[in-house]
């Protein structure tokens, strides 16, 4: 790959990766599976989502195909901070490529407590906070409420010298508000988005196909409403924002970057090509080479507002 | 998996080993040196929509030719993809995954269990039975004869046969069969419907045949195939899961909650 | 077609329809092209959306095709109710097909104006409201606020005695509360879903794809958001909901079916398979038949709560 | 319109008549019964993601064999899904549909302008030219010689090349052929990308050519071909649009407004 370091993408904080790619959360579980995925290609790992305490997660049928899309409701299913901490980090300090661990919580005291006990081992690069959990005292997600999601992120920031990346949902009637919300509370970078609530019935069973009944949607289908999202945040706060949605091709990671992200993280792909990542950061170079162009950002198309649909 | 890998193969012969089947035999020397019987692939299907690979045990292993063999049904958008490719076209595999059937040491017999399609995980361990002169029952049960797959492809084996409507072998379905079958000191191999499964674990504690002595292959629908998007699990005994392409697909059944596994299915 | 009496959809204020099967709007233009989708196998035509004063729309370019879906940013081109009333209505009043007017404003006068010059003329079988038009008194979309949405709908609802259709737009944080403020408002019926707000970028040309920046995604992408949405508001409300949303084939329609829909809307389907109307009505009736079922209701798998996504 | 349908036709032979295009014969009696010169068909692709069909005019028309001809390059995925296509298989066509190319009564000259795979829509508007004992000029452009549709797909015509590179005819563009054609009194038939089309028309300007005996077939994204989605429109000389499925493809140059059309490409 061409001088990387001319092209180094800086997420704030001194969190600065040496390619635009990123592995998006549940997709690449700690690092430690998917080994035909080129490592070399990527800027940073984002774990699967780490609770406070383990959790088992939904019973099954977890996923359901669609239409260029994929289900899930896994139910966050993990080994819990602890065991992140002892078990993962220590291996973690050893790699080259930086990870940062994505926090979720049900109350903002747990994910103070989680970024607290991660803040400071070795080997934890930054926190991504997915804030499209629910919020058991006042019983919605924080994700859907400018207020709630500065609270939980000022108070995360307060505890945590850490790069913190908060993760928005896009299940809201307007993200720009949540986005801005979270940047003045504090956050170094936005990544945009999560999954589309959605949902599969099995006709012949009558019942519908996850045992959760509703799940998220990712993968190619959505890609059109995450470029919207991350065209509208980018606009919108002055912190840079990491794209992630329906990315699987080199043509799909440049519409985001030109949409003005700063980075873009691979998800549903990599269970299919686990190769994407090597032929996503090579067709990247080629493009930006071809054009003579000596940084991701200058890619972007933005200022450029859009109007809304009618 | 670490051997696993991620590569694109010529079917080289495309076959109908019995009614409503497909079989593909695929040139991937790669695979052919690495699989295990009861291991499976992840294919890659070029469906219109569809954007997960699809989930098959390897059906024969063939290191020698450096061919693998798949068989399989039409269920839905991928499967009906992967039948109708044509004999030169090439499919991307990624592979072999998962645990395959554990053959202890020792020369107790085998009783395999297969039902409807369950039957394309096993001529592959059938072989690998007899070449370790392991004597083999082999109970396979299919709706009709013309569904059985033909004994030729499961060779050395004690072959008993049960149909639903009794065009061949026992009438009735292949848990009719395990009465008269040596279980007791046995090791069993099964694959099939989770119904035929959990008759089978039933019969089992009836008979007191050990469940650490029977494995059983589970099939369930499969995001990733490596251990990461946590998709696939079975329900563990004890609480928690069990991921079924990295702990499995073949499990011991001892390691299985089936009170969760009945619920998780008809519930 | 079996019995199709017994299998009558009502929705509402003696609006019944033969077959549970819409033409959603803007996919049918006015019921005059589109001559190769069997009009016997409909319950009913949803125009295009029309306005008080002719649109000529925006310019092109104007869709884009994605992963299993279509943008489209039309501008809501219509020659005008009064067009509508001289030109199309009386056509229509000869037809044994209901056809339901598409209504769309910028104001709360121009909804009412419009509902108000096509009451009474005959031909006109009902309104569908799309809500999901900017209020440009207010600056935001008539359809991601409750009340804007209430009063809207109570505001029409005082000036005709026709069926009122109104659609929501998925585009919000809660469409169950935009859902109960139109039922309580006095909407007859609700359609539920208008498309989701998605974007393409012409990578080679560095610019977006639809000269208006931001689209409507819809098509089989869509389906399980859109069914979703469904499921949720056919819990919520007590009157018909009219699922649309990716529907492309007889097992789609049914997963609306049995999540609570009276009916449901065909859209981007009749593009590229005018057939599929007639083919998802034989395919309905025969699984009804199967089953021994008199009624399209009967097959709704409802009620049961759907826990939100975690 | 009235007499388009929609079926499965079969690919009869499919070739390549020049470098970087394919061909495909369709049997299709009910089209080629029904199909003029500069129509469009609407052909379904099974490709993974696409969900609409493609339009593609009718490059020659066969009634008596009841078939239909296409010409394409690969551009997309649809396209890419319509060049694997093999002899036997089937295609999902809609049409005729559109505003093909009119044919004025009389005797005078025809000149056709065709860029690169805008060729594609002209065999059988030249066959009808030449059969109503019409003169006819054709100027076609293209990157290189190989690149020409062969001089035997356009037999009749007084044929005039221009290629980028020199490699055949005048090195340069199509619209360095316009000075030494017989535009003046003469009907001309364009076909080719927007700045072509604009190139012609200022020429056409500057020659004191009425727009209006100029016919363009437009091209631009399509949803549903039919006049339903409003997807598909070019500018109008005086405000608004035409629809490119309905009112065109093939349109007087004086109906649109080429100032907008140039905005709309290039803006
Ligand atoms: C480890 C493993 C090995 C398998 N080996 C074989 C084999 O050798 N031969 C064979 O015919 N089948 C096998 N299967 C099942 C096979 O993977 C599915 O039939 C296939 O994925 C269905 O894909 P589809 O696109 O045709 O169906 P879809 O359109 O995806 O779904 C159609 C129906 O199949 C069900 N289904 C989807 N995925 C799976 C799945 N992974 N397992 C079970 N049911 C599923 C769906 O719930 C749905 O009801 C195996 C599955 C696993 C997990
Ligand atoms: C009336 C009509 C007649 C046509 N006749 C021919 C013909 O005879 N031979 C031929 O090679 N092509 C023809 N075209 C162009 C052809 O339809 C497109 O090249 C094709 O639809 C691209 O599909 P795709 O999936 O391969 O590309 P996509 O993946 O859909 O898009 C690839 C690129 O092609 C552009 N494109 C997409 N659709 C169209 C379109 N309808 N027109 C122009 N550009 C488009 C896209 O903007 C994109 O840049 C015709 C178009 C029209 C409207
Ligand atoms: C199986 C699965 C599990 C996921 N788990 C998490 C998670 O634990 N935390 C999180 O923030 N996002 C999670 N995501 C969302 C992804 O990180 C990503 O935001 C989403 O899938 C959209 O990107 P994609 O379309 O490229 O997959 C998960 C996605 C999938 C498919
Ligand atoms: C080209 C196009 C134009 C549309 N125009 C309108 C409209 O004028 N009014 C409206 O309420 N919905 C309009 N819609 C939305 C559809 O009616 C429908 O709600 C949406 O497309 C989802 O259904 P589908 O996925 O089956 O197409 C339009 C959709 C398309 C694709
Ligand atoms: S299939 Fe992804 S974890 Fe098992
Ligand atoms: S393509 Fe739909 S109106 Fe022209």
């Amino acid at each position: 790959m061409a001088d990387s370091r001319e092209r180094r993408v800086d997420l704030g904080r001194g969190l600065h990766l040496h390619s635009p790619l990123l592995v998006a959360s549940g997709t690449f579980g700690y690092g430690f599976d998917a080994p035909l995925v080129d490592r070399r290609a990527l800027g940073a790992i984002v774990t699967k989502g780490t609770t406070l305490r383990p959790r088992q997660g939904n019973p099954p049928t977890r996923i359901a195909e669609t239409a260029s899309g994929m289900l899930n409701a896994i139910g966050l299913q993990n080994p819990g901070v602890e065991h992140v901490a002892r078990a993962f980090a220590p291996a973690w300090a050893a790699w080259p490529l930086p990870v940062i661990v994505n926090v979720a919580g049900e109350s903002i005291d747990e994910y103070r407590a989680i970024a607290r006990r991660l803040s400071g081992v070795a080997g934890i690069a930054g926190f991504e906070l997915n804030i499209s959990c629910p919020n058991v005292a006042r019983g919605l997600q924080f994700g859907v409420d400018p207020r709630l999601a500065g609270e939980l992120t000022a108070a995360v920031r307060a505890v945590t010298p850490l790069p913190l990346m908060v993760k928005l949902t896009p299940n809201v009637t307007d993200i720009v508000a949540i986005a801005r919300a979270v940047a003045d509370a504090g956050a170094d970078s936005i990544s945009a988005i999560n999954t589309y609530l959605g949902m599969a019935i099995d006709v012949p069973r009558g019942k519908a196909v996850l045992e959760r009944g509703a799940g998220g949607l990712s993968g190619p289908a959505i890609k059109p409403l995450a470029l919207h999202a991350v065209w509208q945040v980018a606009a919108a706060v002055p912190i840079p924002v990491v794209g992630v949605g329906g990315i699987s091709s080199v043509s799909d990671a440049l519409e985001f970057l030109m949409a003005g992200a700063a980075a873009v993280q691979l998800g549903t792909i990599n269970y299919s090509r686990p190769q994407a990542a090597r032929e996503i950061l090579d067709g990247l170079t080629a493009f930006v080479e071809a054009r003579g162009v000596d940084d991701w950002r200058s890619l972007t198309i933005r200022p450029a507002r859009v109007p809304s649909h009618a | 998996m670490s051997v696993a890998t991620c590569a694109a193969a010529i079917v080289v012969r495309r076959s109908v080993p019995m009614a409503g089947a497909v079989e593909l035999v695929l040139e991937h020397p790669a695979g052919a040196a690495a699989a295990q019987p009861g291991q499976f692939f992840q294919l890659a299907v070029n469906a219109p929509r569809a954007i997960l690979r699809r989930p098959y045990s390897v059906a024969w292993i063939d290191p020698d030719e450096g061919q693998i063999g798949f068989i399989f049904n039409v269920v839905g958008i991928g499967s009906a993809w992967l039948a109708s490719v044509r004999e030169g076209d090439a499919i991307d595999l990624l592979g072999p995954l998962g645990q395959g059937f554990a053959i202890q040491a020792g020369s107790r017999p085998a009783v395999c269990v297969a039902g409807g399609l369950g039957v394309a995980a096993f001529p592959a361990l059938v072989s690998a039975l007899i070449a370790r002169h392991r004597p083999v029952v082999f109970l396979q049960g299919a709706r009709t004869s013309s569904q059985l797959l033909p004994a030729a492809r499961l060779e050395g084996a004690n072959l008993r046969l049960a149909t639903d409507d009794g065009s061949a072998g026992h009438r009735g379905t292949v848990l009719d069969l395990l009465a008269a079958a040596p279980l007791v000191d046995a090791d069993v191999f099964a694959c099939g419907p989770i119904p035929m499964l959990c008759g089978l674990i039933d019969a089992a504690r009836r008979l007191e045949v050990p469940l650490a002595r029977i494995q059983v292959a589970m099939e369930t629908p499969m995001g990733c195939g490596t251990g990461t998007c946590l998709g696939c699990v079975t329900p563990r005994r004890g609480g928690g899961y069990l991921l079924t392409c990295t702990d499995g697909p073949c499990l011991p059944a001892d390691r299985i909650d089936w009170t969760l596994m009945v619920e998780a299915v008809h519930g």
